[in-house]
């Protein structure tokens, strides 16, 4: 049964040391719930970003939330490098695993079909695959020469976390063509997500709406968080703050200028995430 | 008429995408240049070449989430694709994930994206550098992203074919494992390439001056282009075409 | 390219001894394309139920096109058994390869993935993996100790046909919750449809049409067919005619009467269908 | 209140689904019964019973393809499952392919559907077969489409735990791999099992009499089971409940 609550209810079921998944930037990011996390100040998150991190993962990493992060990259796109990612790694503040987007996606589909590992073309004699301890070559196992492939642990994540712009009173959300939402929450133990609005129509009522709906089955609990994803843009809500996302590309250069970014933009909004 | 350096990048890179072998192009996150080029060639081949702008979804058909452009890419649907790099050496050999001694980085880059991947599976593998300097041209890369070339027992139906610099065209042969200059653009020269280059280049004795884009391409890319690849890449639209996003 | 051509011309695109595969009879089968092989004579296909088959496949047996059936099961449901497919594999006149279903789902998304294997749980013990020559088992190959697991080759059909309430101009498909025809366009060679009709307006235009679309880029040629899916149902077009099964289910019970069927349903049509 | 055979069934599936254990009950194709004793659990358990009925749209939530069921129970998110036989042996083997020698079959029946897969997956699967004769439960199949026990090395989380037949109720022991009779159905006797049942069965010293479905149970099912499951089973509502489907 999927339960509604509110965000900082939401922040608080992530405990300490959990291993949560984050989709990509452009879309369906929970930045209101990610502050949320920064405000009860949980320690020791491994973040898996899906497969690329940005503004989420930064902020993440420069409050200290985090220990250990598996992406394929991690950048603030136009806006340049990750400056708190970019810090952490070189002053091995955090654990990075470096990853390639195809590998992420194919160890979150293992564990969505319950299955130890998957294979994957390619990779092979990458510096990535290299480094990866958990990563297995194996002569072709079905014995037919195909020569050297590489298999993935299934990745399990704790959490999977989105916001999206709709859900109803089933627990039902919206996810549209970000279908790799579906395999997170498929291969995650539990998914939380906020929404822009809750609405009264049944997402799963018309096959329209139902093409892009994630059922309330994967779904622990919702909160209603307007503007949720914001200064990052929602797909059909509204487009990321360019202006917004420069400013902290800015001041996170520097530890002072990201606290002052924290007070300014974090810590000063718990009054309005409670309610 | 005049150009500007991007222009001349995205008319060179548009000539290597109209070849019949090449049906699809995708182009990854955060590459303006390549995706102006796209479109150009499609818009050059009378609409026959199908373009995936991944980021956003403006020129984007892909309906099946993130992994839709490595499963297209590994069932053989993707022709050419841009791949960068912070580094890369002689031997094709892409570096996206920092300088230094991995993990005692230097300097940190975002990662790897999906090169490892993507140069496995797309035949048609343009590299695309603009600043051609030591810094980034260098012996052996720190960290191989994805490497250029592979022994013959691995599976790999895709790879490098040629690489664009600020300076330059080259051409990629995988059997020797080598670059050879195929063109140095206008105002530069094949000494100014070398001088700027860590690895070794074959080079053919004439050396072509890179072709200026023609009148019609330029005024194409300023009229029906540009405001395309607004929708994608506002920021590059702004300031390489004058041109403000509808968004 | 998408091409837009006639039904009877999408059938000549298939040739004798073509690899096809075909969706499950609750929507989305291809009836008047199955009408078109039958029609033009097909020979030797070899047909793979997604994962099972029904009435379509039964009749392209009974008419003499199948040379052989992989399928998880076959059976027209709440009619019974499959005459047509019962009678041919008792008397040895098709090879029949049985499965189950989530291994063909498998093996579809392995050649959408471009990998020559995937690994799938279960199965180990029973007489299906017992007489599949093709498919191995390993002991878990990541060394985890997770014990011996099946890998299923890659299959990559020559053809997946479907049948489809729109399509637009630009060749892009509706397929709303039916994801499986995603996965079998991306894993076969070419896709061939055929749809009720074809709408000026763009498919991937919205959000909400989007995410229920398959893009132009997998689909080969399309050919309009109203009713085309008839006498099965399609989704939010029409239900199934359940007297016209059961009739059917009844005439197949012997070779006559399926000569009849032939002779009233399929060949009668030939004018109309070649239009 | 007087009840029909099939309401019978319904009621004595219905109480295996009422545990803390099946937070999740998936209904496989063709199989009107298991629906809607699914549904009735559902109504009796105040709606905290997820039911996923595969057939058709209604009481369907899925929306990955004909994949999610199986990728659902691989991820360990179906608690309970419904599973027949063409032949049931005393292991537990169940056989949905044909009789004979396979390939050289006598019978054939329309094959294995997803048994293979669910009946390791799934935790609580429950074996369903009205016809309770010797021609279904034989000493061995002839063809297994999914096997009752496991080697211990082999990984599976899921199996049968009950079987109800038109005569009776079963546990399934898997450490014994055997069968134990747990309640006849009214009008019938052990004797009747024991002579129509081609295997061994541990029989205990008290069995007991299924408990007929509740006059409440009755009520509910007629009025709010028969319509939503003539959704999905217009035949079978229309025979058993006299409904016609809206459709």
């Amino acid at each position: 049964m999927t339960t509604f609550i509110n965000v900082s209810e939401l922040a608080d079921l992530i405990p300490n040391g959990a291993y949560i998944a984050i989709p990509p930037e452009y879309s369906f990011v929970p930045m209101e719930l990610v502050r949320g996390l920064i405000r009860r100040n949980t320690k020791n998150l491994s973040v898996l970003c899906v497969p690329i991190g940005g503004m989420a993962v930064d902020l993440l990493i420069g409050a200290g939330c985090v220990k250990q992060i598996e992406a394929a990259a991690v950048s603030l796109g136009e806006n340049g490098l990750a400056p708190r990612f970019t810090d952490a790694v070189v002053s091995k503040k955090i654990k990075m695993m470096d990853s390639t987007c195809p590998a992420i996606h194919t160890a979150l589909q293992a564990s969505e079909k319950g299955v130890p590992f998957m294979p994957l073309g390619g990779i092979i004699g990458s510096d990535i695959q290299a480094h990866r301890d958990d990563w297995r070559i194996v002569d072709d196992p079905l014995g037919n020469g195909n020569g050297p492939i590489l298999l993935l642990p299934a990745i399990q994540p704790d959490f999977t976390i989105f916001h999206s712009p709709l859900a109803d009173r089933s627990g039902n959300v919206w996810v549209g063509r970000q279908r790799e939402l579906l395999t997170m929450a498929h291969a995650a133990k539990q998914t939380l997500v906020t929404v822009e609005r809750i609405t009264d129509e049944n997402l799963l009522a018309n096959e329209q709406t139902a093409a892009g709906t994630m059922p309330a089955l994967y779904i622990n609990a919702i909160a209603e968080a307007e503007g949720g994803a914001k200064p990052l843009g929602l797909t059909d809500c509204y487009e990321r703050d360019g202006d917004a996302i420069r400013d902290y590309a800015a001041q996170a250069k520097t530890d002072s200028g990201f606290d002052d970014y924290l007070a300014q933009h974090i810590y000063t909004n718990t009054q309005q995430a409670a309610q | 008429m005049n150009y500007k350096p991007e222009e001349l990048l995205i008319s060179v890179a548009a000539s290597l995408l109209n070849t019949p072998d090449i049906q699809h192009v995708a182009v990854g996150a955060a590459s303006p240049i390549p995706g102006a080029a796209a479109l150009l060639a499609q818009k050059l081949g009378g609409g026959e070449l199908d373009v995936t702008i991944i980021h956003g979804s403006a020129n984007n058909t892909f309906t099946d989430g993130g992994r839709e452009l490595f499963d297209c890419a590994g069932q053989g649907r993707v022709h050419a694709f841009f791949l960068g790099g912070v580094q890369i050496d002689g031997q094709a050999n892409i570096n996206l994930v920092g300088t230094g001694n991995y993990p005692d980085l230097e300097r940190r880059f975002p990662g790897s994206f999906g090169s490892a991947y993507m140069y496995f599976t797309v035949p048609n593998v343009i590299l695309f550098r603009p600043e051609h300097s030591r810094r980034v041209f260098v012996e052996k890369v720190d960290f191989i992203s994805a490497p250029g070339v592979s022994d013959p027992g691995i599976q790999r139906t895709g790879g490098p074919k040629a690489m664009i610099t600020g300076l330059c065209l080259m051409s990629f042969n995988a059997e020797k494992a080598q670059f050879k200059l195929e063109s140095v653009h206008p105002g530069h020269s094949v000494e100014e390439v070398l001088d700027n280059t860590g690895f070794e280049i074959d080079i053919p004795e004439n050396v072509l001056t890179t072709a200026v884009p023609s009148d019609e391409h330029l005024k194409l890319l300023r009229a029906e282009i540009a405001p395309e690849i607004a929708k994608t890449y506002p920021g590059f639209a702004a300031s390489v075409f004058n041109i403000k996003s509808a968004a």
